[in-house]
């Protein structure tokens, strides 16, 4: 049977298709992401209205307006504080924040680390394309040592950071990391992402083609998968202090923490009102 | 030339508008004894969409280095020619690529139209990208605004050193098919009066 | 569990977080700073027992977005600060102007620049108050001037930022914040609390169409809405626009929904007035002072009276534009070099003299300051 | 999935079949679910779409190459472009 | 490796980037943004080739910390944000001022408030630009209209930030940023450059006792002469001392030591006012489209002029003060909702009339609606 | 022999003794921390004319400014940033970076971090005394669960950073903890530091009876130090996933992380010049 | 009293000057019908320094909240006394720890100074800490601006619950110590005109 | 040096001796150095200083209770008030 054409997409209920295209370049990996994400929420049969996307300013950043739920595109960096008073008005609601690394971890570093550290119940999706996409190409705190972009034309000479060890370290209940090429595997985890509580980080690693693959021989979407394919390897449970990523080293993937129990802020703090008031909430 | 022209080349993304604009505005500015001023189209809201560079040549200084009205459309597109031609000048030049661009009656307010198959001499010479500078060479030629050496010197600044040999050829190039054209034309002129 | 009527004793600090918790605030977001962390202390005691969250975040830029997001969620929220973490905030207060987002952000003025006194009273932070982000939009500014006015401006405060959708600052100083006095506290049916509007229908809703005050609805989130919010430019819808002419109606709007209602959230006190031909202006803790001044002056026989300016921004240009033909000579004390000043000289043009008496911080005028200038300008 | 790519050329026991699908429009060209099909099923069209891209379209007919409904090009596909579904029979 | 004397094609961007370099600095710490990441890139590929060096730091106010941190270790030290990076850097400017630091902020104006729209102009932060941080103080602002002032009046920010140990703001647009034009650079011997004073001897040095000129020497680091540097108030010897009376001489020193020196500071360049009797009022971009209109009003015998602002902060009260009687009728047209306006009408009274002709963002004003507004008020 | 009444003390030297008496309160463990510091510095054999000591806001901030060297008393949270401007512009020179939990990972939590990323090449002192004192004892990132503050009154719902852990996830090469009690070690540690180079973390847990102290049943600094006494525990490059602070269990104390040839972002930007230019600094 | 009294309460750090000061206030807004205003001195710099409670008693509306001059001033060091004494009101009245302060000439601008040995009793009472509410029942007898019931509630309030028995002891031990002094001078008055 | 507590009241063999030194008005009382002297030779003074504060004076004289040097005191004392040195003959 050739290939049927047709006018609508099997996740189009949950975008806003008026505003379809989006803006991201051809071959970038931010979509693929949106993609698996959207395939997690089904899996873990989470009700859209029961959702709230919160994003950051960046490529990643504008996730959030493409999709058909009660969404918010706040400030560069600021997409945890906010997803935070949002979740504890809320704690009824599903929380996702959807962001970039620079915006959540280069400006936003300390919101993520307190978040982590408070086990605020959110679900942190952090795409790292190991560059300021939106910006043009603008090294990052997760630029690769040696990595050329616009801010690094003679290498980068900083260190990248170690995300999944920085949020292990800060508190986080659950820590896991991905590849845009790992969509089956990511949207899994996402969904069991939803079904546990608390400080949750996925980090998928994405391609870039047009500011950083151009700038590192990898100016195709294509090229970064390739390497993504070649160049990852599942270690569940890795020893976080091996989990940096180098240019010339396998990117370890993976879940690497899963923790089930530990209370989380909001638990805690409408637990407090009711051993201050003596009654159940509502009451 | 008149003492302010008025230039827009645009296209899309990729199609390297913007360094094609850099390159006429620096060869008015440096090459030649000129003045001139030029934006890029910018942000990424432009990403493999429309793309647009605005160039202002003049002998005098330039009080307002925007464009008002187009003297010369350059055009590598067709959403970009719909776009801009309404901007277009009574009197003005169109160049288009021949083969992206097809025009239509609006561009009958222009007094010359010129068209050039850039994209497809560039794939010829083994590189989609130098199109902008063949169609630069076919621009220094048919509007004579700037000399062929002038611009010539702005495009070995213009693109990167590794590229230098392929875009001189396609400059070249791009400017006898200009050279050529005008030829024709001179002869078929009389006909069209 | 919040507050019953009747006469309380309360520092400045008190009744601004007493106030909140009866004008509906159930969240705080907030981060330490003298002269107002007596007044987070408060909150995180008295939140839980109202069922309200307090939460200390890591600064005063996650503090705000957090009640921005809290706001968002359907809660009344708050935060307050003073100088350096107001500055800190003005990011996020523009984010709060551009999404039209209901908070109240309670700054205490210390002595500035900078660390400055932390402990002393300033009043330099009016201009800021307006200001201190980038880009053209408005907000609204109070300026109690006595522990009751800290307590009713604050209701005021929630009533105006969920009635405007726009972020309300309380412009305290820390001669108030920490000034004990007698607050009165009125019966349920004595208080007045407005509520956002919400939508009327959800078929068809637009989530930036303003009604004809110029605000729109303001949707609930988890009702299948499926809104959209950024603090990019944005239509209608809620969608990103990049357009010259989207941003000249969104902003214009913004900006309008203010200008066009001073008239409603303006407040002025005034005393002795009525047939001065010299008057002090001044607002916050400085009115106390120049009350005093004026019965001195008034003793020798000078026509000297006061204006209290309780709304600072949008600033009563009509109210200066239309005294100032009866008036002499206005004096404006204020604790900074000259910031109230230029507005009042603004609104009033060449109609009358307008001098500046300043503070550096640190200190209130005393009454015989402000006496020497009265009776130094009454001749 | 990933180490299937060397599967590509080889013939195998297809359990199911899939029909995909295709919003012509949205393609950007990426070349993932070209790339990345397990079966290989899937090629560059000539033709540029309205967006100026070349589309993937089917490469032939079984029993070499048959899309088995592994549904990889409907969640890699950065565009919300293509999605395939297993045919009526199988469906259950 | 600085640039050469001649001439060259630059944008905004990158004459500010080269003048900087030409000026002495040596060290740049900045955070992405648009419109104004090329000056970084810019930057970060220049300053290893003239010994400098460039850190791009986890956001902005990290990096005008750094700034501020090199400057005291010695460097003539920059940074280049837009309205929201700018928005984050109020807290550290009132450092700057406090601490007598001098820095170069280059803020590139896009159209505000919040993210708004980053690639298109705005000229919404001039206000934010004097009054964005807490307390009283005062920096300079400089607006170019051109590619060759963005030049120009680079070196002289870090002259002017080392002549009188204050944060210089070069407020940028967007439209400048990204504009290319000619510029000429000047030859060694033409370039001014200042550097900040130093002590003349060691022995009873007192970092904080100003000259005449109210500017006190700037100690080098490591030499042994121990000073203290702190935001809090401070005496002479840059101790901690919490005491009106201080405040009181250290911030009305601050604040004079800009105001007494506004005739020094202040450029303006005028055109076609010799006998003009109307006036537009421009900066920045809108200076480009003004100049049209006037040439394109006096084609229709209206007798109009020009006046571009260089220098905003401290804004130029007296020149508008000395002109006002001259002209019947002042257009101040700015793409914002009415900033500079509020400074001409306050300087000029009501000695002529002041109309603004505001724009939200997004675009210039055309020519055209400056000449329509010219022959609409002409008559 | 009895006591000798004097007039000058050892330390004198270094210290703006007409400063003195300094506004710690009786029993702070500030005071012995600098003098500590002192006593390092001195074993370190570092000329005070090269150490520049930059400090943040809060009563530990106010170290800088007893110093009789050339000190900076910056802004809260922004100690390091302002740090690394000022050693890049003079890498010749000692930077100490001696400033309050509070002020260094709460607020400046993102910097902090960055910095132990990028190895900028300081030394920094952080005086944990569990509570913000400087504004009356309001709750921190380092606030033990359960611990009561004045924003605590019902007990600290929030866990507390671990911050060797979190130090040494992001990069930190030298990396130990003492209390103000430990003082002759934390005098040698210090010593040792200033003789590695790169991003340096010394955490030094303190008492600060006055708030913290007085609300946790430890209403003197002689309790706090006694807590102290029986509740540190010294593990050497202990397991740093074990090293959090929690009220009922040891503290582990000592030397976690000594990485001796990380190159330091100095060196690197440096570097660049050379190659660059091709050419040695200065010439 | 009159229309307006005003205030100062001083010593160092730890001695509770601030407790005391809201609960003279609190006393006069809340138990009696009267106005008032407190302002406590504040921040770091006056931990274990000088400290000081300012409070305004009044039968109206206080317009001005703040101290001009000082009408009765309680003092508990001798620092505080040398500072605040200054400022005094020629026929103010003045009351103070008699082991801590030793008043010199400057007193003599006093119509009255009543001395208690404030510190002492607390610690016979067990608690160094209550000296405060020892000088407030002192306060409360010989100034009779608050009732003593009016002040007695207000202690009860001000106090932290666990403390309450012992503050209302000293509370009372301070009162009566004041009733004493009274009527000894009333005795000794015509002594002393 | 903290597990030394247990020796205070034990006569120990000691090989030098210092001279305790106090910048009487600094100390602020907080007892650290009377607390934590491994040899228990300081205790509090009856006086007050001029700043409130009991400072520590020597308790006696020896076998029993001697200074040693050890300058544990100099280092924990916060507000640089007291300090040991080894007596002149024991210096080098
Ligand atoms: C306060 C502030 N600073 C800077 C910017 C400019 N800016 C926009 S997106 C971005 C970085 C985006 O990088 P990342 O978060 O990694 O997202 P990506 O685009 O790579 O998905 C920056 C610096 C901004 N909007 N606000
Ligand atoms: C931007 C800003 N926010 C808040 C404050 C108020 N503030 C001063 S010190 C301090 C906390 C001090 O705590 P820490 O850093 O732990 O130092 P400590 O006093 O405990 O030594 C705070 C919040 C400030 N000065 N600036
Ligand atoms: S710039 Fe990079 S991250 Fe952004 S849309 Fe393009 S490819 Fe994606
Ligand atoms: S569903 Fe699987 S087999 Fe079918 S076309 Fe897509 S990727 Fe290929
Ligand atoms: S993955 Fe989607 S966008 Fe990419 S080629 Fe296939 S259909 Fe087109
Ligand atoms: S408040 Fe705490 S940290 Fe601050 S000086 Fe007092 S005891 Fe030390
Ligand atoms: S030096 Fe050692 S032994 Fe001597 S008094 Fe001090 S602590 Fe005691
Ligand atoms: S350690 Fe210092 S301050 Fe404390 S008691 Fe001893 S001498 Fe006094
Ligand atoms: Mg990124
Ligand atoms: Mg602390």
């Amino acid at each position: 049977m050739p290939m049927q054409f047709v006018k609508y997409h099997v996740r189009d209920k949950y975008l806003k298709t008026d505003r379809l295209p989006h803006i991201w370049c051809p071959g970038c990996g931010i979509g693929s992401i949106l993609n698996a994400f959207l395939l997690g929420l089904e899996k873990a049969n989470i009700d859209p209205d029961k959702l709230l996307v919160v994003s950051g300013i960046g490529c990643t950043g504008r996730v959030a307006g493409y999709l058909n739920m009660d969404t918010f595109h706040t400030t560069h960096g600021r997409a945890i504080p906010f997803a935070i008073g949002l979740k504890i008005a809320r704690p009824d609601m599903h929380v996702v924040v959807f962001s970039g690394d620079g915006d959540l971890v280069t400006i936003g570093g300390n919101h993520f680390i307190h978040a982590a550290r408070r086990n605020n119940d959110l679900l942190v999706i952090l795409v790292n394309n190991l560059n300021y996409g939106m910006t043009g190409g603008q090294v990052g705190a997760t630029t690769p040592h040696n990595a050329i972009t616009t801010t690094t034309p003679y290498g980068n000479i900083e260190d990248d950071f170690n995300i999944p060890f920085l949020a292990a370290a800060a508190g986080a209940v659950y820590v896991a990391r991905w590849t845009s090429l790992h969509v089956r595997r990511l949207a899994w985890s996402i969904a069991e992402a939803f079904h546990r509580k608390g400080f949750r980080l996925i980090e998928v690693i994405s391609q870039c083609p047009t500011t950083f693959g151009r700038r590192n021989k990898m100016p195709n979407g294509l090229d970064m998968l390739k390497w993504f394919r070649d160049n990852t390897i599942v270690k569940h449970n890795a020893d976080l202090r091996e989990t940096r990523i180098e240019l010339n080293r396998k990117i370890v993937i993976g879940k690497f923490i899963d923790i089930k129990d530990k209370p989380t802020f909001e638990e805690q703090a409408y637990g407090l009102v009711e051993k201050v008031r003596g009654v159940k909430r509502g009451e | 030339m008149e003492n302010r022209v008025e230039i827009i080349i645009c296209g899309f993304g990729g199609q390297g508008i913007v360094r094609a604009g850099y390159i006429i505005g620096y060869a008015a500015a440096i090459s030649e004894d000129l003045e001139s001023s030029f934006v890029p189209s910018y942000g990424p809201e432009a990403r493999g969409g429309e793309c647009a560079s605005r160039i202002v040549i003049a002998r005098e200084k330039i009080d307002y280095p925007f464009i008002t009205t187009i003297d010369i459309l350059i055009t590598m597109s067709e959403p970009a020619y719909k776009k801009y031609v309404n901007y277009l000048k009574k009197g003005g030049i169109i160049l288009y690529d021949e083969d992206l661009v097809e025009l239509d009656d609006r561009a009958r307010i222009a007094s010359k139209t010129y068209g050039i198959p850039a994209t497809r001499i560039a794939e010829e010479l083994g590189n989609r990208i130098v199109a902008n500078i063949v169609m630069l060479g076919f621009f220094t030629s048919v509007t004579g605004i700037i000399t062929y050496e002038g611009m010539k010197r702005a495009v070995e600044v213009g693109v990167p050193a590794r590229f230098r040999e392929i875009n001189l050829k396609a400059f070249d190039i791009g400017y006898s098919y200009g050279e050529k054209l005008k030829k024709e034309r001179e002869s078929e002129e009389p006909l069209r009066n | 569990m919040s507050l019953e009527p009747g006469t309380y004793f309360f520092s400045g600090n008190e009744a601004v977080a007493e106030a909140a918790l009866l004008a509906g605030c159930r969240f705080f977001a907030g981060y330490p700073i003298t002269p107002t962390s007596e007044l987070a202390e408060r909150m995180a005691r008295r939140l839980p027992q109202v069922g309200g969250v307090f939460i200390q975040m890591e600064d005063e830029i996650g503090s705000i977005m957090a009640i921005i997001g809290a706001s968002w969620g359907g809660l009344k929220a708050m935060t307050a600060t003073s100088g350096p973490g107001f500055s800190l905030m003005q990011e996020s207060i523009g984010f709060a102007a551009m999404t039209e987002t209901p908070i109240v952000v309670c700054n205490v003025q210390r002595a500035g620049p900078s660390t400055g006194m932390p402990t002393y009273v300033g009043q330099g932070d009016v201009m800021q108050a307006k200001w201190g982000s980038h880009g053209p939009y408005e907000i609204i500014a109070l300026s109690p001037s006595s522990v009751q006015e800290c307590f009713d401006m604050t209701i005021r405060a929630f009533n105006l930022s969920e009635k405007y959708r726009v972020p309300v600052i309380l412009l305290m100083d820390e001669r108030l914040s920490h000034l004990y006095e007698k607050v009165r506290v009125p019966s349920k049916n004595e208080l007045i609390i407005i509520n956002r509007k919400k939508p009327r229908e959800k078929k068809g809703f637009l989530p930036y169409k303003a009604d004809d005050d110029l605000v729109p609805p303001m949707p609930p989130v988890g009702e299948g809405y499926h809104f959209h919010v950024t603090g990019l430019t944005h239509d209608e819808r809620g969608y990103p626009h990049m357009d010259p002419e989207v941003q000249e109606s969104l902003i214009r709007r913004l900006n309008d929904k203010i200008r066009k209602h001073v008239d409603d959230i303006v407040e002025i006190d005034t005393f002795m007035m009525d047939d001065a031909d010299i008057a002090i202006v001044a607002f916050g803790s400085v009115v106390r002072p120049s009350i005093r001044a004026i019965k001195l002056s008034r003793e020798r026989n000078i026509r000297a009276g006061l204006i209290a300016l309780k709304t600072i921004w949008p600033f009563p240009d009509k109210f200066f534009e239309d005294i100032s033909s009866r008036i002499n000579t206005f004096i404006v004390a204020e604790i900074n070099y000259g910031q109230v000043v230029r507005e009042v000289k603004r609104a009033i043009g060449d109609k009358a003299k307008v001098l500046l008496l300043p503070k550096m911080g640190g200190a209130l005028h005393t009454p015989e300051e402000l006496l020497d200038i009265l009776m130094r300008e009454a001749k | 999935m990933i180490n299937n790519q060397k599967q590509k050329t080889q013939t195998i026991q297809v359990k199911r079949r899939g029909i995909v699908y295709l919003v012509k429009d949205r393609c950007k060209g990426c070349g993932f679910c070209i790339e990345f099909c397990p079966m290989g099923v899937l090629k560059p069209s000539k033709d540029f779409n309205a967006q100026g891209y070349h589309y993937p379209i089917l490469v032939e007919e079984p029993p070499n190459k048959v899309c088995i409904a592994c549904g990889f090009c409907t969640v890699i596909c950065p565009e919300f472009a293509i999605y395939a579904e297993p045919m009526e029979e199988e469906k259950k």
